[in-house]
């Protein structure tokens, strides 16, 4: 019981440097594409400090911060979800399934806080960011299906067990493998899936009215969610990780692909979207979840 | 089974008869013309009634004294027929008294007018606009 | 010690942790290396900011990011002449950003008008109406003026003297009257200053004057909707 | 005299009482009193979930020498507990201030009171029934029940009434002959005769058994294509009596399907029962069919513009859940499928009265006409959040489990497009009642609304409480699944093995505890982080972004129309009415035959006729 | 059991008497219309207290059968002989003329003998006098509509008439005979085959004229829509069931052939689709109840082609509840002239009419535990009893023509009681319909609370006129059974599935059910 609590509280710290790292990374590999310098090393920390040292915070009311709150903390129950090297204990104690529900809570609660903020761009970024949700989800949990028929548990402890005795799902399950970094893509909301902040057009979407300490609280937010992104794709396809050295490197390759294309792509508009991600990815996971059944 | 050829005939007859008159009913506009079809109908089924009954060469079913002087035809077909006659009068009589009342009422003698007439009689008793908007159900379709 | 930003004035007296110190040195250092910039483009200086933040000059090593609402931004760029209606719009965006909040005047129409110095439509002077706290100067400014620019004002943020913002709330009568003088007598704005000045603890002998007396007079108030049960 | 037998009467008591009384909003109270008594019959018998002896009706009936017998089982009781909650919530509702206002508006109280009083009452016949004679009584009268209740406020509740009644109507007679296949078969209507011979009949037979009596049923339940009757007709009943039709009345037709197909036939009978060509049984038949429920309904849901019209149409959906764990059968499935209608039940009824609440207030459920009511009625606020969220199914509301229970059985099962079905529906579910939410208490809050208050405690409390069971069968949902071993056990199901908090399996099981204390340890590290930054500013919603223009409040200034602009933009065309294009089609060419018919009767020579059929028959006669 | 008689005698012999009376004194007429009817009444009543579940045939003019004209009564004739005249009298012309009453008498009269008789030649002759006496009540009424549709009716029913001649023709030609029993003790011998088909059909499209047979009931809408309720009830009501009853006493009797019933189901199927479906599409109160009076006696059609004692309870029940509901809807609808769109909100405030509405038309669409369920039940459980693809596809259409009915009866209620009141009224429900509605929905719900006993009286019923030795028994003694015995015996030798009520017909019956050298193909007199 202890020892969950500790994990409780460490897992989250941990998420928090390996999130804001993976987010200076993925702003370093935008600018090494672009031919830039990019941010310093510590860029996204003064930028959370910043935010949250901000004179006037303006809130829209108090289900705007519950629902920052509600976004932040679903990012966190989630990773709290997902085994890694050391502590397993939370995790051993869920599965897959909840995983996939506790990823959407967090959706759930930044349409709240958008929406409270009473400006039609939230109102239309968290539209599509839903509509975003919509279309990853789909092939997301097609190969969430295949996984845990593959490995014949929804638990994600054994999945990394069964991986380390038999080998990665990314070899035996390639197909699905393909599908789940294409969903990851849309499920980070980079190009070219990121219709819903689309800053040119809807002002970034549901932030446009965040500022202060809100908007610090989505950047922590992001973090988690590269982070939880990256060692979720870690734990179903490449093994998890038996040291933190080779889970993290593991982690952060896996987010670098994303992010390595997601920077020479341009915008897809939402039907396009969705187009692509229950096309390709879907076709792919369902490929490989007869493959996986079948053979 | 083989009939005597003059029953053939007559059965021939009769039902032709029964055809025709139907056919009339069935063609005829002017009503009283329509009677007239029932008429024949009913004289051809009434003749076939009393064929039912009949026997070449068999005297008329009257019972004499004593006597019997071969086969008789068959009574009871033509005590029907009387009895069929007498219903088929009355109804032509009422079928006619109708037609007048009919021609009255509607100035005309024709099945198709008095349809027409008739029905917008009808619609207009029941508050319906005359046959503008058949194709419209009631209130609304149940859909 | 003065300046200390993350609390409002009033407490500061009653700190006494030496380490708080520290801490408001860091989080001025955060500040100053993390500036999110509204670049309002309402002329032609509009045009360098781009070369400014791409490859060439690549502003993201600063720390400087362009950002789409005021709400986000730390820097109101004002890239230009400065129409009355315009004007409106500006000083709108500049109250709806969260303090501590620079504007910065680029291009010489912001600060005298330049070649507008004789249209009846434009406001001359920014700094009459907007507490600016720099002008980059130039018709227009090049990208490299305007990354110098950036770094004086980084400097400045951190050594804690780029504190115009506060001056708007203390001053608020002067530039509201300004304001007034140019847009009309029933001029506001839905952001309550007055309030937000009470709040900070920057309410000053020159906040209220004539001319707020009047916004008091026209405005109607826009009260915050609480949730309430009865 | 034994409970059920007191439960009827007390119910035949409240519907008298209703009819009496009804009309007096003062007598609300009153009512709301004896559905408690009805609720608290309920309870008594509730030994029975946990593996007590059936509880008998006195009455006995035969007629034309067929017996007629009720009683309650597990089964009966579990939906009786979930009918006389749901009736005790819906009285309530509306035993204060809403009936007041009803009756003010020109509304007949005393219909919709007698209407809504004679629905437990009904399901209460219905939910007892234990041959197919007593069955079909049950059905019917609770098919008229529910009919007179959605007429109750007339207008155009009426038109969706008749559609219903069209499809009941339909539904009953299939059942009817279904129970009359029966009665050929075995020469009685009871369902042991039936199932004594179930194992000698023909594919064929049973094939129409399962045919007749899922789709017969199925219509009470919405299920594909027989849904397009339940939106309408649900979401024009006035606002209690769409609470309680949309917790339970179309789940009766899931407590027939139990007790008849799975009751009777049993799930084995259905397993053994291939489609040709295909590699498809009969149950998996229902879960897709069930699938295709849940699919469709929901993305229809998320084209409406009235928040009880989505509301409704997720009840659609959500049926197709409840369907798909049951025709699957394990007892994983079984147990979510059950527990659903329980959850549906609590969270339905609490979205439809916290919908009933804002017209209350405002007049409106148009989404393109409400906004920003989060501050002035916040406690409905918090109802119809908890509501969606238990909809949605997310943790930590009971909706969660049902499903969770549903999609690890899927898992096991090895049923990747079930699977994929099933989560698109709660996908679906998630991006609809998002809206709904938004469109009514986020965003602009309208000038007219300004004045707008919470409602009073009569309304509150029915709707509080009802979240409160949502949030704590979430928590501790092993509470419901205790119940639901015994019904799976009287049903010949796989038995669960149910925990405090779900399920525990080595492979991966469900502690809701956990899950929960896990959730919200995360949102107090959320909040710890949040709250690092200083205070907060309240400002008022017009003094917002809008790139740089003055907002007004006579702008109107919130996103509603076509919320998912993009989405229907893809996904539009997909399902433009397909099935009503079906249901039009059906009633063109009944029209089209009926004009025939109609035809018939304008000939100017009727002797036509005479004369052809004549000529007919003789040919006929002598071919 | 002479005196039976009476009961046809009585009202023929007020009817003659009545105009004359009338001249004087209207009232007195009247009088002795309801006094005759009420003596008919006892009458009938007695004799069924006599009777005590047993049969009698009586002989007219001590003429013994076969020769001789019989009265038959069984339960079944009784009830419905007792129908007569108490129908008459609730539905008694009030308005009337002396010449209406004594019409409405002779009606009576040759209604309860069309009810007794044991004999198809004076059961033509009641049906023809039955017939002339409706003809006058309907032109009676003196509108140009009524005499049009009366004129139409005429002749469709003038024209029915010769075919159902023609078809007794043919059966006096096979048979030599037109007593019922005697028929019944020849039949197997002699009309077993397509010549007796064709006789059967001929009678039953002559017979299905008056009992809204499809598609030979053109005359319905018409005649319906333009005479008052009261008749049209009566008409609905009594008439045609009386007109069903003769045809179900031939099928049983004399042609039990599976292709005679069959005949019969289809076209009662037809007249289901039509009735039902032309109900749906009326846009007039009281041709809406036209038109599905076609489509319930289409239901009767349809549960009497059950052969066997099933169907005849089916048929009973339908029939019986027809016969109370019909009339009651007829009457309601006196008040609710005009088109249904118009009748918005007419409903509201005549709450007992209403109520009455809507109770008759659950009974008719089959909400159990009221009698039209059970008698719906009944068909559907007889039809689907018999296996066959045809039986099935009768079963369904009874099934969907409930659903439709549900749908216009109830669009018709939702506009009664519609809440916006459009409609100006044109004065309460007189009192004697409404009483008399009542009556038949108290008859309803009582019958509700006595489902068992009724139940059981009908199955008792139906057995005795199944019964077709006991006919024959009854009326020519027990030699005759024998000597049909045996026919039987022979017949089923040759072909053993052409007997018996629970075997299942088809087109295999009919293509291999006679053998070209079976004994009674080419046997004639």
């Amino acid at each position: 019981m202890m020892a969950l609590i500790v994990e409780l509280v460490l897992m989250p710290a941990v998420a928090f440097v390996v999130g804001l790292a993976m987010l200076l990374m993925m702003r370093k590999i935008a600018a090494k594409i672009q031919r830039r310098v990019g941010p310093p090393f510590f860029q996204p920390l003064y930028d959370v400090v910043k935010f949250f040292g901000k004179q006037t915070q303006i809130s829209h009311g108090l289900i705007h911060d519950v629902g920052i709150i509600v976004a932040v903390g679903g990012y966190i129950a989630a990773e709290t979800l997902i085994p890694v090297p050391g502590m397993t204990g939370i995790a051993d104690r869920t599965d897959v399934i909840t995983l996939i529900y506790f990823l959407m809570v967090p959706s759930l609660g930044m349409a709240l806080a958008a929406g409270q903020c009473a400006n039609p761009n939230a109102s239309i970024g968290i539209s599509r960011a839903l509509t975003a949700m919509l279309a990853y989800d789909i092939p997301f949990v097609i190969v969430i299906f295949g996984m845990s028929w593959m490995y014949g548990t929804t638990n994600l402890v054994q999945m990394v067990e069964y991986q380390q005795a038999h080998g990665w799902g990314l070899f035996q399950a390639p197909l699905l493998a393909f599908a789940g970094l294409f969903a990851l893509q849309g499920m980070l909301g980079k190009q070219p899936f990121e219709i819903y902040v689309a800053p040119a057009e809807i002002a970034t979407g549901p932030m446009v009215e965040m500022g202060g300490k809100y908007l610090g609280s989505l950047i922590v937010m992001q973090s988690f969610s590269l982070y939880t992104a990256g060692i979720l794709y870690t734990t179903l396809f490449l093994g998890g990780g038996v040291t933190w050295i080779d889970f993290l490197v593991k982690a952060f390759l896996v987010v670098a692909i994303p992010m390595t294309i997601a920077f020479q792509f341009p915008r897809y508009r939402a039907e396009q979207m969705l187009g692509s991600l229950w096309k390709w990815p879907v076709l792919a996971g369902l490929l490989g979840l007869a493959v996986v059944m079948w053979s | 089974m083989t009939l005597p050829p003059l029953e053939i005939v007559l059965y021939t007859g009769a039902v032709s008869l029964l055809i025709i008159g139907l056919a009339g009913l069935v063609m005829g506009d002017n009503l009283v013309r329509l009677v007239l079809a029932l008429a024949v109908a009913e004289a051809g089924v009434n003749l076939l009634l009393v064929l039912s009954g009949f026997r070449q060469g068999a005297f008329a079913p009257i019972l004499l004294e004593g006597r019997v002087p071969g086969p008789m035809v068959d009574p009871i077909p033509q005590a029907l027929v009387l009895t069929a006659i007498v219903i088929g009068v009355g109804v032509q009589a009422l079928a006619l008294a109708l037609v007048l009342r009919v021609r009255r009422a509607y100035g005309t003698v024709e099945m198709r007018t008095l349809r027409a007439r008739l029905h917008e009689d009808l619609d207009a008793a029941a508050g319906l606009p005359p046959e503008t908007s058949r194709n419209a159900p009631a209130v609304e379709r149940p859909a | 010690m003065k300046e200390l930003p993350v609390r409002t004035e009033g407490a500061f007296a009653k700190r006494t942790n030496p380490l708080a110190h520290v801490f408001d040195e860091f989080v001025r250092f955060c500040r100053s290396h993390s500036l999110f910039m509204l670049h309002y483009c309402t002329g032609c200086g509009a045009i360098e900011l781009p070369p400014a933040m791409t490859s060439r000059f690549d502003m993201e090593r600063l720390g400087i990011q362009p950002m789409v609402t005021p709400r986000q931004a730390d820097i109101l760029l004002v890239t230009g002449y400065v129409s009355v209606k315009t004007l409106k719009r500006i000083i709108l965006t500049y109250e709806q950003m969260p303090a501590p909040k620079y504007v910065i005047g680029i291009c010489s129409c912001t600060v005298n008008g330049g070649m507008y110095w004789q249209s009846y439509a434009t406001a001359k002077v920014l700094a009459d109406y907007l507490p600016v706290d720099l002008y980059i100067a130039g018709c227009m400014p090049r990208p490299e003026a305007v990354v110098s620019g950036m770094r004086k004002l980084m400097g400045l943020i951190k050594t804690g003297k780029a504190e115009s913002w506060k001056d708007y709330y203390r001053r608020y009568d002067h530039y509201l009257g300004n304001q007034q003088a140019l847009f009309g007598e029933r001029w506001q704005t839905p952001t309550d200053v007055l309030g937000e000045a009470q709040q900070y603890g920057l309410h000053g002998p020159e906040t209220e004057g004539e001319h707020t007396a009047l916004l008091q007079q026209v405005q109607q108030p826009l009260i915050p909707h609480r949730m309430r049960l009865k | 005299m034994t409970l059920l037998d007191g439960l009827w009467l007390a119910s035949a008591l409240t519907a008298l009482a209703a009819g009496l009384f009804g009309r007096s909003p003062s007598a609300g109270p009153w009512l709301t009193a004896l559905y408690g008594v009805q609720f608290l019959l309920v309870a008594f018998m509730g030994p029975l979930a946990y593996g007590a002896d059936p509880v008998p009706a006195s009455p006995a009936f035969s007629v034309l020498g067929y017996g007629l017998s009720w009683q309650f089982t597990a089964l009966s009781w579990f939906f009786a507990v979930i009918t006389a909650g749901a009736a005790l919530a819906a009285a309530w509702f509306m035993s204060g201030a809403w009936g007041r206002h009803y009756a003010e508006q020109g509304g007949d109280l005393r219909l919709l009171q007698l209407a809504l009083a004679l629905n437990p009452s009904t399901m209460y016949v219905l939910l007892a029934s234990r041959d197919f004679l007593s069955l079909f009584v049950g059905w019917e009268l609770v098919s008229w029940a529910s009919f007179v209740l959605m007429l109750a406020a007339g207008g155009v509740g009426v038109r969706w009434a008749l559609r219903y009644l069209v499809y009941a109507i339909g539904g009953a007679m299939a059942v009817m002959a279904a129970m009359v296949l029966s009665h050929a078969l075995t020469g009685s209507f009871e369902f042991g005769a039936l199932a004594a011979v179930v194992p000698d009949l023909s594919a064929g037979t049973l094939w129409s058994l399962v045919i007749l009596l899922s789709g017969g049923f199925g219509v009470k339940m919405g299920l594909l294509p027989f849904h397009l009757w339940q939106a309408g007709a649900y979401a024009e009943t006035p606002g209690p009596g769409s609470a309680f039709l949309g917790a339970i009345s179309s789940r009766m037709g899931l407590y027939a399907m139990l007790l008849t197909l799975f009751g009777v036939l049993g799930l084995g009978t259905l397993k053994a029962l291939s489609i040709p060509w295909t590699p498809l049984e009969a149950h998996e038949l229902l879960a897709w069919i069930a699938a295709f429920t849940i699919v469709l309904p929901t993305f229809t849901a998320l084209k409406q513009n009235d928040a009880r019209w989505l509301l409704a149409w997720h009840g659609i959906g959500q049926g197709g859940y409840m369907l798909m764990g049951v025709a699957m059968g394990d007892a994983l499935a079984s147990a979510g499928g059950l527990m659903h209608v329980f959850n549906h039940a609590t969270y339905q009824a609490a979205l439809f009265m916290a919908v009933t609440a804002v017209v209350y207030r405002t007049g409106t459920a148009d989404l393109n006409k409400l906004g920003g009511l989060v501050t002035r009625m916040p406690l409905t606020f918090l109802v119809l959040l908890v509501g969606i969220i238990g909809l949605a199914g997310l943790p930590p509301m009971n909706g969660f489990v049902s499903k969770w229970l549903i999609y690890r059985a899927l898992i096991d099962d090895g049923q990747p497009l079930l699977f994929v079905a099933a989560v698109v529906g709660t996908l679906g579910t998630i991006v609809s009642v998002y809206k709904l939410l938004h469109n009514i208490f986020l965003g602009q809050l309208r000038v007219e609304h300004e004045s707008v208050r919470e409602v009073p405690g009569s309304m509150l409390a029915p709707m509080l409480a009802l979240s409160l069971i949502v949030f704590v069968t979430g928590l501790a949902p092993g509470l419901v699944l205790d119940w639901l071993t015994t019904v799976q056990r009287e049903l010949g199901l796989a038995v669960l093995a149910p925990t405090l908090g779900g399920v525990e399996r080595p492979d991966g099981g469900l502690d809701m505890l956990w899950v929960v204390g896990i959730l919200f340890a995360g949102f107090g590290v959320g909040a710890l982080i949040f709250l690092a930054g200083g205070r907060a500013r309240t400002v008022h919603q017009l003094d917002n972004y809008a790139g740089g223009h003055f907002l007004t409040a006579e702008v109107r200034y919130h996103y509603s129309d076509n919320f998912y602009a993009g989405l229907m933009h893809r996904i539009g065309p997909w399902y433009r009415g397909s099935f009503q294009w079906l249901q039009d089609s059906v009633v063109a060419a009944t029209d089209l035959l009926a004009q025939a018919a109609a035809g018939v009767y304008r000939v100017v020579q009727p002797a036509a006729w005479l004369l052809g059929v004549t000529v007919l028959a003789l040919w006929w006669v002598a071919a | 059991m002479n005196f039976v008689v009476l009961a046809v005698a009585l009202p023929l012999l007020a009817g003659f008497l009545t105009p004359a009376l009338g001249r004087s004194s209207r009232a007195l007429a009247q009088w002795l219309g309801w006094g005759t009817l009420a003596v008919c009444i006892g009458v009938l009543w007695v004799a069924w207290a006599r009777l005590d579940g047993g049969t009698v045939a009586i002989a007219i003019g001590g003429f013994r059968p076969p020769l001789g004209i019989v009265f038959y009564l069984d339960a079944v004739a009784l009830l419905f002989g007792l129908a007569v005249p108490l129908m008459a009298l609730l539905l008694w012309p009030r308005e009337g003329t002396p010449q209406q009453f004594a019409l409405t008498l002779v009606l009576t009269a040759s209604a309860t003998g069309l009810a007794l008789s044991g004999d198809i030649f004076n059961l033509y002759v009641f049906y023809e006098l039955t017939a002339a006496a409706s003809f006058g009540l309907i032109a009676g009424r003196g509108t140009g509509a009524a005499q049009g549709a009366a004129l139409r009716y005429l002749l469709l029913s003038a024209a029915g008439s010769v075919l159902l001649l023609a078809g007794i023709t043919i059966v006096y030609l096979r048979t030599g005979t037109l007593n019922l029993a005697h028929l019944a003790t020849l039949a197997p011998e002699r009309l077993q085959d397509p010549v007796g088909l064709a006789a059967f059909a001929l009678m039953l499209i002559g017979l299905g004229v008056k009992g809204e047979l499809f598609p030979v009931n053109g005359w319905v809408p018409e005649v319906y829509g333009s005479v008052s309720g009261r008749l049209a009830g009566l008409l609905a009501g009594l008439v045609s069931k009386l007109a069903v009853l003769v045809v179900v006493r031939i099928l049983v009797l004399i042609f039990p052939q599976p292709e005679a019933a069959q005949l019969m189901l289809v076209l009662g199927m037809l007249g289901i689709v039509a009735g039902e479906l032309a109900a749906w599409r009326a846009r007039d109160l009281r041709r809406q109840f036209a038109f599905s009076s076609i489509g319930q006696l289409g239901i009767v059609f349809v549960a009497f082609s059950v052969p066997g004692e099933a169907g005849i309870v089916a048929g009973l029940a339908v029939a019986l509840h027809h016969l109370l509901v019909k009339p009651a809807l007829f009457l309601l609808a006196e008040r609710w002239g005009g088109s249904i769109e118009g009748l918005r909100g007419a409903g509201r405030g005549h709450w007992l009419a209403s109520g009455l509405f809507i109770l008759f038309a659950l009974s008719l669409v089959g909400l159990p535990p009221l009698p039209g369920f059970w008698a719906k039940l009944l068909t559907v459980m007889g039809l689907m009893g018999l296996g066959t693809g045809l039986a099935w596809l009768g079963a369904l259409t009874v099934m969907a023509a409930t659903v439709v009915e549900a749908a216009y009866l109830f669009r018709t209620l939702s506009v009664l009681l519609a809440r916006e009141a459009g409609y100006t009224s044109p004065g309460p429900h007189r009192g004697l319909d409404l009483v008399t509605a009542s009556l038949a929905g108290l008859v309803l719900v009582g019958s509700v609370f006595a489902l068992h006993p009724l139940g059981d009286g009908l199955k008792a019923m139906a057995a005795q006129a199944a019964d077709v030795q006991g006919y024959i028994r009854t009326v020519l003694g027990d030699r005759a059974v024998a000597r049909r015995g045996q026919r039987e015996d022979r017949i089923s030798e040759a072909h053993p599935a052409s007997r018996g009520s629970d075997r299942p017909m088809g087109r295999a019956d009919r293509a291999y059910g006679w053998p070209a050298g079976s004994p009674t193909r080419g046997a004639r007199s």
